[in-house]
């Protein structure tokens, strides 16, 4: 495997940070290198928010924000494509949460006049977290979206990092995982 | 072991110095005896915390000590964050069996009236909010006498000090002095007092209870200064008495919020007694201390209706 | 342990205790302070009536109050008798004026 | 021997776990065991603060912890705790470690072993909370011993050895360890933390009483007046204490090598073997500047980097001797020395090791990534150029350059 880097969008609140700790958790489970941080500041509730995540089987030594993500994970259906699609490697994919379908995601983002990625995936995250979590907090669903998506972490090593985050929280993992793969089987992927 | 028993009369005070002759405070200095009196109390299983201040650089000058109990300074403004760490350490290594946890090691800290009313306040009022198993004492001299008799939030308004001159424009202290005790009191600590020289065995007494209280605890005490407050050496007792007789300190103890006076004073003298033994106040004209004489009468009415009696009485001259 | 503690009286920076800290407890004490005095407190034995109160109020502990026995011209026996302890003493003077039967004198000292 | 320890650190890649820098702080603080924290929260290291206390809350490690109302208390508390022999531990960045300066020299001068993690933070004014080096640069000549960490996992095993140290008979010292802000304290990185059973045997707690402490049966007087006949040679005595000390250090670090297969030294130096041009960095700087020499290397250019670990006392002989044979040395700093002859901190450090060793070299200053300005390993491979260049004049560059900053000056 060859590095991957990730920038996760959203908005303070919705767990952005928190999914790309997750995920690199999950790299490192599976003996990968990882590393996860977020745009440095002090988070505001609502305000946009950035995390990134690089993985690799190699020690990552790049401790410099990503500017070309490979790909592109966008928690909140309000973000607006001049800001996710920057710097997103044409050969690159975005993870959207939104109850349009890749096509249309895809059609949304040129009709912004920019070029969507090689593959676009969509999932209704906000739909899925209101039903398990009772909350709009979709970032454990954008994760399981994201190992359906892109084949960067296995379901199951996702999965055993949620347990492991939540661990002081454990009413909260089952609906959690539940999420997840809702998320999982739900998302639709189309590549160019 | 500290003094178990309570201290009514003098015959009560043990023999034992605990705190050792030789060190280089002023002739007639109170702090010296309050000291002394203090660690009479506390014995030997107490740790002293202190403050750099007079009593201090008077008995710690390397590579002698006047103390014989563990002793430590660090800085001035910190008495009770010191304090806190101490006592912080004893219950952790107690608990963990490396100090015996049946023996009561009590920390004992001490700052004048700068370390505490002023730069220490902060450290103070953390150490006391936090609950600490920590005795404090302040010992009074009602400015920075240390660094040659400079003003502190606890001179007394109308005294001369190196910063609060006697000019045409300016008359001494402009302000009276912080009540520390109201901020004690405000941080619901279990124990507070204060207490003057000249009452040994009262102050003393509130020493013992300070010390027993199980958490914090604060005395506060007033340490007339020789050199400071302008006065005969052999004075300093007499006029830490006058400073009771006259009202302008009242010897209070408060007891889980529950304020007592001490030491009754039925027939109070005027003021000018007091002022007239201390160079410190030799410029007041007739009226300023008539104006002194108003704010003790008040404070004593203040007293008096706080401890629900006429525990000081009326001016008698 | 030992090897922290330095010399009491040390010579070079090899002996000094670490951080210069002081492991000889009360030590002052060895400090002969007679020379701050311009007067000496004189006890008049014949009329201290053992009151305590110089032992009390001394601020250096410069008074000693010694197990020993004194018979005054009255015949009254006391158990104890109040010694200055001149290598302590300031010659502050509290103890003559607190006295309350002015049995102390303060005598200047003549060198 | 060393296959062993090999076969033992691979053995616990298994036992690698995700952690960000503070948590690996508190991590090592808990498998240490801890007696006394003061911690005074601010941004970027309060999530030290609220682990250790939510260790404690749980149960997992049984310490005091005193909320305290400031820095200034926090290090005036832990140090009153370590004289009375406890183990101890604060945390602090950028402001809270200006606050407790003062605490600082007496920490040192009273010698207690108090160990203090720092999330590295830049100074008001104007506020700011992001990465750089001048708060840890404004203690260098507080008589601490000051280790930088480049990764988490060194996060995790510097403040191990930071007690090893810190109450080693021969150091009785303060030792500070960094974590960059947010750069290291909030990057979620592996960590491969060791049982709590083999860290305690480690940095092993020593008998009560094995130094001097406040103690009833033994009472000795602590922070004394020394007055000019003997304050001098205390605190020649101290200075000396650190100047010895990285004997211990290196003790430490090859103990700990022993153990748990991690290999530690005062300084790490990276492709220095045939390298032609080399920058000196700190903390996690040094992986870009890593990134960047690899970046070069496939270019074919001979850069090399040395990082310096422990920087103070400062590793003057390794640092002079590791750039022996480079024809230019740049410096990279995270800081300024206002006023100073040349800005860089670091960069004066390294050109006093040279200087007083005969050794001159074109050498030149730079600095970067103040207040969390972003550092890319392509500035660092500019940088490298530079020195490039440099190499070939034999010139050295008179002034600090000032990378990354926008003017309308030429600044580099």
């Amino acid at each position: 495997m060859t590095r991957v880097e990730i920038r996760f969008h959203g908005r303070g609140g919705q767990g952005a940070v928190t999914a790309a700790e997750v995920l690199a958790a999950a790299a490192i489970r599976e003996g990968k290198y990882a590393m996860a941080f977020p745009e440095y500041g002090a988070e505001r509730r609502g305000a946009p928010v950035l995390a990134f995540v690089r993985i690799d089987d190699k020690v990552i030594l790049e401790r410099e924000p990503v500017l070309e993500p490979d790909i592109v994970v966008v928690l909140d259906p309000s973000l607006v494509p001049s800001i996710y699609m920057r710097g997103l490697k044409p050969s690159g994919l975005t993870v959207i949460n939104t109850k349009k379908s890749p096509e249309e995601a895809a059609e949304f983002i040129r009709s912004h006049g920019l070029n969507p990625p090689r593959c676009v995936a969509t999932v209704d995250a906000t739909s899925i977290a209101l039903k398990h979590l009772g909350a709009p907090i979709v970032n454990t669903s954008m994760l399981g979206a994201l190992a359906r998506a892109s084949k960067v972490v296995e379901l199951d090593s996702l999965e055993h990092s949620i347990e492991e985050y939540f661990e002081d929280k454990p009413r909260i993992i089952e609906p959690n995982l539940r999420a997840v793969e809702e998320a999982y089987s739900s998302t639709e992927v189309v590549c160019l | 072991m500290a003094i178990a028993k309570p201290i009514r009369t003098v015959w009560d005070i043990p023999r034992e110095e605990q705190f050792a002759p030789g060190h280089s405070m002023c002739q007639g200095c109170a702090a010296a005896l309050i000291m002394r009196m203090l660690m009479k109390v506390a014995g030997k299983d107490a740790i002293v915390v202190m403050g750099t201040g007079c009593v201090e650089v008077t008995t710690t000058l390397f590579p002698r000590t006047a103390w014989r109990n563990p002793w430590l300074h660090l800085a001035f403004e910190n008495t009770g964050a010191a304090a806190s760490g101490v006592e912080a350490a004893i219950k952790a290594l107690q608990r963990k069996g490396v100090l015996d946890p049946n023996r009561r090691i009590k920390v004992v800290a001490i700052a004048g009236d700068g370390g505490t009313f002023d730069i220490g306040l902060q450290s103070l009022s953390g150490m006391m909010e936090r609950g600490h198993d920590v005795m404090y004492v302040v010992y009074d001299n009602e400015a920075y006498m240390n660094t040659g008799i400079q003003r502190s939030s606890a001179t007394p308004f109308g005294a001369w000090t190196t910063t609060t001159p006697v000019g045409k424009r300016m008359r001494g202290e402009p302000h009276p002095k912080k009540d520390i005790i109201g901020i004690a009191l405000a941080h619901r600590i279990p124990y507070i007092a204060t207490a003057n020289p000249a009452y040994p065995t009262d102050m003393m007494e509130k020493f013992r209870k300070a010390y027993e209280t199980r958490g914090p605890s604060l005395v506060h005490v007033l340490s007339p200064c020789t050199p400071g407050w302008r006065i005969r050496n052999e004075h300093s007792i007499h006029v830490a008495r006058l400073a009771v007789l006259t009202g302008m300190w009242v010897q209070l103890e408060i007891v889980n919020g529950k304020p007592r006076v001490t030491v009754k004073v039925p027939k109070r003298k005027p003021v000018r007694e007091y002022l007239k033994l201390q160079g410190r106040f030799r410029h007041l004209t007739d009226e300023e201390i008539e104006q002194i004489q108003k704010m003790v009468d008040h404070y004593v009415e203040e007293i008096n209706r706080w401890v629900g009696e006429q525990a000081i009485g009326p001016v008698a001259e | 342990m030992d090897r922290y503690l330095g010399k009491k009286y040390p010579e070079t920076m090899e002996d000094l205790p670490i951080a210069a800290i002081v492991p000889w407890p009360g030590s002052t004490e060895e400090v002969d302070v007679s020379s701050w005095r311009t007067f000496r407190p004189v006890i008049n034995q014949e009329k201290c009536i053992r009151c305590r109160l110089c032992w009390v109020y001394c601020p250096d502990s410069a008074i000693l109050e010694l197990d020993k026995e004194y018979t005054n011209k009255q015949g009254k026996k006391f158990r104890i008798t109040f010694e200055v302890d001149y290598q302590h003493c300031k010659g502050c003077g509290i103890c003559a004026f607190e006295c309350p039967v002015n049995a102390i004198e303060m005598v200047p000292e003549e060198r | 021997m060393e296959a062993r320890s090999r076969e033992r650190a691979e053995a616990r890649q298994a036992q690698r776990i995700a952690a960000k820098g503070n948590y690996a702080a508190a991590l090592a603080v808990r498998d240490v065991d801890i007696d006394v924290a003061a911690i005074y929260p601010i941004t970027p290291q309060a999530q030290i603060a609220e682990k250790i206390t939510e260790m404690v809350a749980n149960g997992e490690l049984d310490a005091e912890v005193i909320p305290v109302e400031g820095e200034h208390s926090a290090m005036s508390a832990v140090i009153a705790a370590a004289a009375t022999g406890a183990r101890v531990f604060t945390a602090t960045s950028s402001q809270g470690l200006e606050y407790m300066h003062e605490m600082l020299y007496i920490a040192s001068g009273l010698r207690q072993p108090v160990v203090m993690a720092i999330a590295t933070r830049a100074l008001s004014a104007p506020l700011n909370i992001w990465n750089d080096y001048s708060d840890v640069m404004g203690m260098r000549d507080t008589g601490w011993i000051i280790i930088f960490s480049e990764t988490v996992q060194e996060v995790y095993d510097n403040l191990i050895q930071a007690y090893y140290i810190a109450e080693h008979p021969d150091v009785l010292l303060p030792v500070a360890v960094t974590l960059d802000g947010y750069i290291l304290s909030h990057t979620v990185e592996p960590l491969e933390p060791i049982p709590r059973e083999e860290v305690l045997k480690y940095a092993a707690k020593r008998p009560r009483g094995y130094r001097p402490v406040l103690d009833p049966d033994k009472p000795m007087t602590f922070g004394v007046v020394g007055g000019p006949d003997w304050y001098y040679e205390a605190k020649v005595q101290q200075d000396l204490a650190l100047r010895e000390s990285p004997r211990v250090i290196e003790e430490a670090a090859r103990e700990f090598e022993k153990r748990f297969g991690r290999r530690y030294g005062l300084i790490e130096e990276y492709m220095m073997e045939d390298a032609e041009v080399a920058i000196v960095s700190l903390g996690a700087t040094a992986s870009l500047v890593k990134a960047a020499v690899n970046r070069l290397r496939e270019e074919g250019v001979r850069a090399g980097m040395v990082k310096i670990r422990v920087y103070r006392p400062f590793p003057a002989e390794q640092v002079a001797k590791a750039l022996e044979n480079v024809k230019a040395v740049g410096v990279l700093d995270r800081a300024l020395a206002f006023g100073a002859a040349v800005e860089g901190p670091l960069f004066l450090d390294v050109s006093a090791a040279l200087a007083v060793r005969g050794i001159t070299k074109p050498m030149a200053s730079f600095v970067h990534g103040l207040g969390g300005r972003d550092i890319y390993v392509k500035d660092v491979v500019e940088m490298y150029k530079k020195l490039l260049n440099i190499a070939e004049t034999g010139r050295s560059e008179p002034r600090t350059l000032f990378y990354g900053v926008r003017s309308r000056m030429r600044l580099h």
